[in-house]
């Protein structure tokens, strides 16, 4: 392959940003939607033929003896810090890259489309393109980098991406609000990324380089992850507080992965931030922006083994997380902060999946790797049905014009696509047969089985608390009880136009067939195929518990009954905490707002204006009160002249003359 | 008795000229040809200038070695003739007032023999003629300070001149009976350094120089020694000011170097140089620190001119002809810079007989070009670049800091740190001038042609004098000749 | 200082100088304080002519007992008011004045009494080993041109007064 | 020789003290006449007995008299010019400018 | 003298302020004319350079200065006019004259007194190219104390608030700093002199066959540290900062911040560092804390503030601490951080004075509390604000992040635990800077609007979207393409290095 396909991949939606950005002002809204679909859906295919080409052409490039090679199509010095230390921008095709080309691209295009009808009537529509242009160009050239250090820059830039998307309703203080967290946590988190990235380069770059890939900068990830023990021995070596330098540093690093991917206790931007319009969160929030954390660990899964500590820091993380998330998800009315939480459970469960994961064959493991692919497998299927569920809640909304739940209920007869393909998607997070996210979340379960009994267990029960909440929400917008105000007012709610439909139609199709894509046979951790094949005690377990979920979930929302509300009047304190996402928000208010901002910013702020500005002005304050003091030597009168002019010579005489002697 | 030896005097004999024919001309003309005094003066003395500069330094010493007139000296004599002739152009309108015209004869003749005064203090070479000199400079300029005679101030100043004046001659003479008895039996400079080259240094000696510093420090105004100043600085007629602020203070420091270099240099314990250390800090804080408050011009200049004068005896320090020179070149350019501050308050006083900082508030709306001239005159005050007083200060400081000596940089910290106060206050100025709010006080006027004459000279110099080395290293080359 | 008479002269003067110094100081009457600095002067002109100085006892007494002295009296009859009577001081000047005065006495007589340069010489004896000042010596000096000859201060001096002269008219004169 | 100093050390200091403590002007000036002799006083002294052989002294106070009338002379005329501007001599009418 | 194409960056202004002089007094278009013709030029000049430089290293001209020329100024002390230049010297060059370029269009409708401003604006550009130019100290100290005092006026006169008083702390400051300075430049002088030798002022002779003795090393550096360090804003010396950008008007703030503040870390670099490498070594750890501590505390400060001007004020204490912090790390890697730093901090800041200006112009406020959404007003004023504040929170892509990055790197080169907690304390700034940056444009830019009255106001005119789009455009150039500018200036640390090297 030339390097003309990856170069356009990044080139176009670079130049629609451009484009749109600077000439946007002058475009009509029909130029500039358009534009931006026809450049999406180009985008799409050259994806397509990229991942076609390194999956299927069977070049020798690609698969070497079976094994999936990583390839750097091309990398190119940006900017070198020092001879080992060269932060290069290039393209580094393996399959995970591949398989993320896809995703990025389809659920961009996707989204594009669904906004030309969702966001019509929206003043700052090129605007809106522009920025989602930027945020694809961020997004795919995070996935292709080379390097950490290129993965950084994108990272920041998807941050910032995703900041101006959220803030798309900038006359909202709310948006503006949401937006603003959002950043900052994120990052708050990448200054650890920044941190790991510091102390690994340190150490890779001083140490002596052999290997075929020895000279390559100390950011590569080739280098990194192809002789691990060469190159890494020395921050192995090195210890700090009682860990290796490199346990540190991928811990570290880690957590700008988590700032990302909201894991606890970075979460918190991440229901905010549905603030943003509806597709930017099917994009951004659900698909692509936060399984960056994922993917970085996927893509550092070599290293992270050799300190497998770190493994169990990910897998305690996301372990948490992911039950954290699906509680508190049980107790929301906003249907996209539900589905927030439910992304934030479901990357937690990839995170999960990923720490469960071996890089080297172990006693009594089936497959050391599964959980790896499994993770990988999950995130693209969850990417799929998760943009679909938010796109289908997006249509809600739009019917609607309400996030509530309560606004709602009893949709199905007025939606009907609305309903349908919301029900697939509910299906498939929920991990039923034969849609997608029962194939990959069976992998998943079996993968950390493997590990310990404890981590599938555990996550047994968050997959039936997903099926739960998801079918909660399911049942009280299109069951329950018909609001009343669709009847009162001459305004019903009705299906989306064509451009929005035809995503959800779409997404809803790849949901049910995605999981039947033999995923194993593209992206393993070694390149190495590996047949997927179901465990069927996992299976059958995770099954069941996810059919009770959803048939308790029948018994409590499919019609209007008092059971609900008597549940949550057992437990008031709990329901009311969960509902308030266990305090997080005002916890991080008080460290945030009341300790920093008011006693140290306010503090600094203060000991500045009147300490060191104070110490500055008193000098000349006490140069002023000299010179009045010493006025009085000024007297008018001759002799006070003279008694001082005779006391100077004399003392003149004096001191000197003692000082002599 | 070798009467030619008088034509070596060749500076001194000018200006005496000048005094007689002034002298002759006023007693003799009539109302008419009185009118003429001022121009013919003027320009007689412009000429005068212009000889000195040309005529050659005969490098003699003469009447013994009473009087030597190198090169040094005549650059310095130069350099004050530029001076004097700036001053007799911004005074020539306050000359010809009602006030004034009837005197103006004996104006001119009394600034010339003061001038005669300080070229013999700068010549002199036997303390004899030194202290001629020095009451030659000092006594008529009492007179002269009393000139005002509506003033009730100007009286006030002199009274506050003269007895200021006769007590620290008295001062002085008794310093100087007292180095008499160390210096076997001459008062050559040469011999005295003869003689106290070896040896201690007895108490008597410390008390003869501290009181000799003490005598000439009163011309230099340096504190403790200086509290006339601001009294007399402000009774006093603004031409007299100016040309007491300068002029004088620059005979006196040069006379000074000479004095305390040539016939104390070799003094084994350094004595005087600790003495001038303390004076010196001493000096430029306290003149700084006065200056701090001042509202009147021509007050304020006085406390300026104080702590200028602390900074020209830094060169008395090195005790080299680099110092020599740096003093010198740091004369002239105060002699420019504050003569072109003093072009424009007599030139603003004379219209209006104002001279409160106030009433300079938004000068610059009425008189741009006077405001202008005093801005440039107060950067260059302050040490401001591309402006002459910086390079003179910064080679004043150099100069001194060449000698390997802890104690020196210090002093030269200290100077520095007060150069920021000093440039606080003359910011003031400047300050008032384009900044204060509020309606200008002093309608616009056109300044006569003297004083617009004078004010380019000044300003020709504060923008050159820096930029162009060549005055440098002509007062160093100059300084060479004596150290 | 060999001769008893010049002992005794020198104690009279001396003692006669220091009380009327004291004195002119310290009377409240201004014109009584002119007539004690004559004395003083006086007793100044008697140590020259003792020391050997005549010419300048003659010039001391001729100049400031003469004619300084009658512009004193001339400017302090010229001022004076009836009830003219110096008003008593306010004590803490005084004490100042004091001890200002009484420091540098202090400083200067520690200064002399600890000068090297004390040699035993008597007063006869300098006056026996010394030049001879007489009129012609001193006229010859004022007139030469060479080392020790004062030609040029002569003249300028002559200036110096000229200049006072015309200073001084010109402050006194009343336009 | 410091015999002959010691009278005039005092003379100095009576002067000093004058011109501290007087309240007229023409007093003030007496005690300035005071310190000017005592100066002259001692050139003269060391003339004699230290340098017996010079007369550098002599002479130095032979115009140092001059120098002290003249000066004298000055200083009168301006105390005169006070006079009449104010009408008296006092020296404490003469101080209006100040600090 | 005139053959070297140096001394011509003196020249131009100069010939400027005389063009300026000949001006009527409010013949705005030909003050205008004459501004626009010789800041045109200058640019033109700079880029001339750079690209004659690049040629000139490329055809492998490695000698450490470039350019050179040296005219004797003052014999009897050995001054000369001594000019040269390295790749940091054109940077910096590049950046006065993109910056007075920007600057002359920013004040395109100053008020009153035009050509006064102009006047003491070209007053205030000589100083500032004369620095970059010399190669001499003492024409370098004079250059630097011309570029001071000009600010006096333009703050005082044309400023606004409590401007006398920010006029005056400014000045007194910075010129307390030179103080100290010159006691160092002198010692330098006097003390560096080989035995034998004839002492001279020339950067490279000094540098080449410096004698210092350790002792005197310490202590110069002190003073030349701190000095420089003032005009740098190095805690505790920066409160001038606040209160002069405050006061200043828009061409003011830009240049001083963006090209004045600079001077301070190019003198720490090219003097302090360079001529005293023992010292530096020895004591680079107390000002590695006080910058340190600059950079946090800048940015903490910055937080509170509601004073747009102030914001940007203690930002820039914070970004011109990292410079100096940079450069106190003594290796290649950070050194050229800290340069980056530089051109950035000065493009950006410059941005955001100006934009600050025209904001304050229409709204006739500074308070972000009483002005909101003026996104939907100004559009473009809004979008460049964004723009600069992402450059300043160090978005990639921008300038600011690969100045950042490359220090932090460096930075991280130093192995010890000292080192590396500062290194990491410092790190933490760039959170809070995007704490600050966003809540200003949150409140600013974005949100409701405030005030009704400002509904009524004009979007951007074309001179100050020209002012703007030049800054812009340079930020992202070299937050895009940083490496040649990384060839530009790898030569000129070679010699410090080696020094440092050396010094241990």
């Amino acid at each position: 392959m030339g390097t003309t396909l990856p170069i356009l991949i990044l080139a176009i939606p670079f130049a629609m940003f451009l484009i749109l950005g600077i000439g946007g002002v002058k475009m009509s809204r029909k130029l500039a939607g358009i534009l931006g679909i026809c450049a999406n859906g180009t985008l799409a295919v050259l994806a397509y033929i990229v991942a076609f080409t390194y999956f299927f052409s069977g070049d020798a490039a690609f698969i070497l003896d079976g094994v999936r090679q990583q390839v750097q199509i091309f990398d190119v010095t940006w900017l070198a810090f020092t001879e080992r230390m060269v932060v290069n921008i290039g393209f580094l095709l393996d399959p995970i890259c591949a398989m993320m080309l896809v995703v990025i691209t389809t659920i961009s295009f996707m989204v594009h489309l669904y906004s030309w009808g969702y966001m019509e009537h929206e003043p700052g529509f090129q605007r809106y393109y522009a920025f989602l242009s930027l945020f694809t160009f961020s997004m795919l050239g995070l996935v292709v980098a080379t390097n950490i250090f290129q993965m950084y820059i994108f990272w920041e830039l998807v941050g910032v991406s995703s900041y101006l998307l959220i803030g798309f309703f900038y006359k909202l203080p709310s948006a503006v609000a949401a937006s603003k967290k959002a950043f900052i946590v994120t990052r708050f988190a990448d200054l650890f990324m920044l941190i790991g990235i510091l102390v690994l380069s340190y150490y890779v770059s001083h140490t002596p380089a052999d290997g075929p890939l020895g000279g390559a900068s100390a950011f590569n990830f080739l280098m990194l992850n192809s002789n691990p023990g060469n190159v890494l021995a020395s921050t192995v070596g090195a210890t700090f507080m009682g860990g290796s330098v490199l346990t540190w540093a991928m811990i570290f690093i880690f957590v700008g992965g988590m700032g990302k991917s909201a894991m606890m206790p970075l979460h918190i931007w991440l229901p905010d931030a549905m603030e943003g319009p509806t597709p930017v969160s099917a994009l951004i929030h659900a698909a692509t922006m936060v399984v960056a954390g994922v993917y970085l660990v996927a893509r550092f899964f070599p290293v992270f083994c050799i300190v497998p500590d770190s493994l169990t820091f990910i897998t305690v993380v996301g372990a948490i997380t992911a039950f954290y998330a699906a509680v508190v998800a049980c107790a929301q009315i906003d249907i996209k902060r539900i589905l927030a939480f439910s992304t934030i459970s479901q990357i937690a469960f990839m995170m999960v999946a990923l720490g469960c994961a071996y890089n080297e064959p172990v006693e009594g493991v089936h497959y050391s790797g599964l959980g790896y692919m499994a993770g990988m497998f999950h995130l693209f299927t969850h990417a799929m049905f998760k943009a679909l569920l938010f796109l289908g809640a997006g249509c809600l909304i739009h019917a609607v014009h309400s996030n509530n739940y309560t606004e709602m209920g009893g949709l199905r007869k007025y939606m009907p696509i609305c309903h349908i393909t919301f029900l697939i998607g509910c299906l498939a997070i929920a991990g039923i047969w034969p849609f997608s996210g029962f194939f990959s979340k069976d992998e998943m379960l079996a993968a950390m089985f493997s590990r310990h009994w404890f981590w599938g267990a555990w996550m047994t029960m968050v997959a039936g608390l997903t099926a739960f909440y998801m079918f909660r929400m399911y049942y009280m917008v299109f069951w329950w009880e018909e609001n009343p105000k669709y009847r009162e007012s001459g305004h019903k709610p009705h299906d989306a136009p064509w451009q929005m439909s035809l995503p959800l139609i779409i997404l809803a199709l790849v949901s049910c067939v995605a999981g039947f894509i033999p995923f194993g046979e593209f992206v393993t951790f070694n390149g190495e195929p590996y047949h997927i094949h179901i465990e069927p005690s996992v299976a059958a377990t995770s099954l069941t518990v996810a059919v009770a979920a959803i048939a308790l979930a029948t018994v409590m929302y499919a019609k209007k009954n008092p059971l609900p509300s008597k549940i949550k009047n057992l437990w008031p304190g709990l329901w009311t905490a969960a509902n308030r996402r266990f305090y997080w928000d005002e916890i991080y208010q008080f460290i945030t707002h009341r300790f920093i901002f008011n006693i140290i910013c306010r503090g600094i702020a203060w000991f500045d204006r009147h300490i060191i500005d104070g110490t500055m002005d008193a000098m000349a304050t006490v140069t002023q009160w000299c010179s009045v003091r010493i006025k009085g030597m000024q007297s008018g009168s001759i002799q006070t002249y003279v008694i001082w002019y005779f006391i100077g010579a004399v003392l003149l005489a004096a001191v000197t003359w003692i000082c002599i002697l | 008795m070798d009467y030619s030896q008088f034509g070596a005097m060749l500076p001194e004999l000018i200006i005496l000229g000048l005094f007689f024919i002034v002298f002759l001309f006023d007693t003799f003309s009539n109302e008419g040809g009185k009118k003429l005094l001022t121009p013919v003066t003027t320009v007689l003395f412009g000429l005068a200038t212009v000889a000195i500069w040309l005529i050659p330094s005969c490098g003699d010493t003469v009447f013994g070695g009473m009087y030597v007139d190198d090169s040094a000296c005549k650059a310095m004599k130069a350099i004050l003739n530029v001076g004097v002739f700036i001053v007799l152009l911004q005074s020539a309108k306050w000359v010809e007032s009602d006030e004034v015209a009837i005197r103006k004869g004996e104006f001119y003749e009394l600034l010339l023999v003061t001038l005669f005064g300080m070229y013999l203090m700068i010549s002199a070479r036997h303390f004899l003629l030194f202290i001629i000199g020095l009451e030659s400079a000092s006594l008529p300029l009492a007179a002269m300070v009393a000139f005002n005679k509506k003033h009730y101030e100007s009286h006030e100043a002199a009274v506050k001149y003269i007895l200021t004046a006769v007590f620290s001659s008295a001062i002085l003479l008794t310093g100087l009976s007292f180095v008499y008895a160390f210096s076997g039996g001459s008062l050559y400079f040469d011999d005295i350094r003869a003689e106290l080259s070896s040896g201690s240094t007895p108490g008597l000696l410390i008390c003869a120089l501290a009181f000799m510093i003490a005598g000439i420090g009163f011309k230099l105004s340096l504190v403790p020694f200086h509290l006339w100043t601001a009294d007399v600085y402000q009774g006093a007629p603004t031409a007299i000011t100016a040309y007491l602020s300068v002029i004088s203070k620059g005979a006196a420091a040069f006379a000074f170097f000479v004095i305390f270099v040539q016939a104390f240099g070799t003094l084994y314990s350094a004595a005087w140089e600790w003495m001038m250390y303390a004076v010196i800090i001493v000096t430029i804080t306290i003149g700084n620190l006065f200056a701090i408050r001042q509202k009147n011009m021509k007050r304020f200049m006085a406390f300026s001119s104080i702590s200028q004068a602390g900074y020209i005896m830094l060169g008395v320090m090195t005790e080299s002809a680099l110092g020599l020179g740096s003093m010198m070149f740091y004369i002239f350019v105060y002699v420019v810079s504050n003569l072109a501050v003093f072009s424009v308050i007599s030139a603003i006083e004379n219209k209006t007989g104002k001279v409160g900082m106030d009433d300079y508030d938004g000068l610059h709306k009425t008189n741009p070009w006077l405001s202008f001239a005093m801005t440039l005159a107060m950067f260059s005050l302050a040490g401001i670049p591309p402006f002459a007083g910086f390079f003179s200060k910064i080679l004043i400081f150099t100069s001194v800091t060449a000698s390997d000596s802890m104690a020196l940089y210090m002093l030269v910290l200290v100077a520095l740190i007060n150069t920021i106060i000093s440039l606080y206050y003359y910011l003031l100025v400047v300050k008032a001038i384009w900044i204060n709010p509020g309606e200008a006080r002093i309608e616009s006027f056109r300044s006569a042609f003297s004083e617009r004459l004078a004010l380019w000279l000044c300003v020709g110099g504060i923008v050159f004098f820096g930029l162009v080395s060549g005055i440098y290293q002509f007062c160093v080359e100059s300084a060479a000749t004596l150290v | 200082m060999d001769s008893v008479a010049n002992i005794i002269l020198y104690f009279v003067v001396a003692l006669c100088i220091a009380v009327f110094s004291v004195m002119t100081v310290t009377s409240r009457k201004i014109l009584r304080a002119a007539t004690y600095l004559l004395f003083v002067l006086i007793g100044t002109a008697v140590f020259y002519f003792q020391l050997g100085y005549q010419f300048l006892g003659a010039v001391q007494i001729a100049v400031y007992a003469g004619g300084i002295m009658v512009l004193f009296v001339f400017s302090i009859l010229l001022t004076r008011r009836p009830d003219d009577k110096a008003p008593l001081l306010a004590s803490h000047r005084r004490a100042l004045g004091i001890g200002l005065s009484l420091s540098g006495l202090v400083l200067l007589l520690l200064a002399l009494f600890f000068m090297p340069l004390v040699d035993g010489l008597s007063l006869s004896e300098c006056l026996e080993s010394g030049m001879s000042i007489d009129m012609a010596t001193i006229g010859k000096a004022f007139v030469g041109t060479d080392r020790f000859q004062y030609l040029l201060p002569f003249e300028a001096i002559s200036v110096l007064l000229l200049a006072c002269i015309i200073g001084g008219v010109t402050v006194a004169r009343k336009r | 020789m410091l015999w002959y100093l010691v009278p005039s050390v005092i003379m100095f200091a009576a002067g000093v003290y004058g011109f501290c403590t007087r309240k007229n002007m023409i007093a003030l000036l007496i005690s300035l006449e005071l310190m000017l002799n005592s100066a002259d006083l001692n050139f003269v002294v060391f003339n004699r007995f230290l340098f017996p052989g010079s007369m550098e002294g002599m002479v130095f106070t032979l115009f140092a008299i001059a120098i002290a009338a003249a000066e004298t002379a000055i200083a009168i005329a301006i105390i005169i010019n006070i006079y009449r501007a104010v009408g008296n001599t006092d020296i404490n009418s003469v101080k209006q400018m100040k600090f | 003298m005139f053959s070297n194409f140096l001394i011509w960056f003196v020249i131009v202004p100069v010939i400027m302020m005389a063009g300026l002089a000949c001006c009527g007094n409010s013949n705005m278009k030909a003050i205008r004319t004459v501004m626009v013709v010789c800041s045109t030029v200058l640019l033109g000049m700079a880029i001339w350079l750079v690209c004659e430089f690049l040629d000139m290293r490329a055809a492998g001209d490695t000698s450490e200065m470039l350019f050179t020329g040296s005219w004797m100024w003052y014999e009897p002390l050995n001054i000369h006019l001594a000019v040269g230049v390295d790749g940091i010297s054109v940077l910096m060059l590049l950046l006065s004259a993109i910056i007075v370029f920007a600057g002359t269009f920013a004040s395109w409708k100053i008020d009153p007194l035009p050509k006064n401003f102009f006047l003491w604006f070209a007053l205030l550009s000589t100083g500032v190219f004369g620095f970059f130019i010399s190669i001499d100290m003492f024409t370098m100290f004079m250059f630097y104390e011309v570029a001071l005092i000009p600010m006096y006026l333009l703050i005082g006169v044309w400023g606004t608030g409590r401007k006398e008083y920010s006029a005056m702390k400014l000045t007194l400051m910075l010129m307390g700093g030179s103080a100290f300075l010159m006691l160092g430049l002198l010692g330098i002088y006097w003390h560096s002199v080989p035995a034998g030798g004839v002492p001279t002022w020339n950067i490279l002779e000094i540098a080449h066959n410096s004698a210092i003795a350790p002792s005197w090393q310490n202590l110069l550096f002190c003073f030349t540290f701190v000095g420089f360090g003032v005009l740098g804003a190095m805690f505790p010396f920066h409160t001038w900062s606040p209160d002069g950008h405050a006061c200043a008007p828009t061409a003011v703030s830009m240049l001083h911040a963006g090209v004045l503040m600079k001077l301070g870390g190019y003198g720490c670099f090219r003097i302090a560092i360079y001529l005293l490498p023992s010292a530096a070594q020895e004591l680079a750890w107390i000002f590695i804390i006080l910058t340190g501590i600059s950079i946090v505390y800048g940015a903490f400060s910055a937080c509170v503030q509601t004073d747009l001007k102030y914001i940007n004020a203690y930002s820039s204490v914070s970004h011109c601490g990292m410079v100096l912090f940079a450069i106190l790390m003594l290796n290649r890697t950070a050194m050229t951080g800290g340069i980056l730093q530089m051109l950035s901090h000065g493009l950006m800041t410059a941005l955001f004075f100006a934009l600050i200006g025209m904001i304050y112009g229409r709204t006739h406020t500074r308070d972000i509390r009483q002005m909101g959404g003026l996104m939907k007003i100004m559009p473009y004023l809004g979008v460049c604000y964004m723009i600069a504040g992402f450059a300043s929170l160090g978005l990639p892509g921008m300038s600011g992040f690969v100045a950042e990055m490359t220090i932090f790197f460096g930075a991280f080169e130093n192995g010890d635990m000292f080192h590396r907690v500062f290194v990491i304390a410092a790190t933490c700034a760039i959170v809070i800077t995007a704490v600050y940056i966003l809540r200003v444009v949150g409140k600013l830019i974005l949100g409701p609007v405030q005030d009704d009255h400002h509904l009524t106001l004009t979007d951007a005119t074309w001179w100050e979207r020209f002012s703007t789009a030049t800054l812009i455009v340079c930020l992202a150039g070299i937050g895009f393409f940083p490496n040649w500018i990384n060839e530009t200036i790898q030569h000129s640390f070679t010699p410090i290095i080696n020094a440092l090297n050396m010094a241990i």
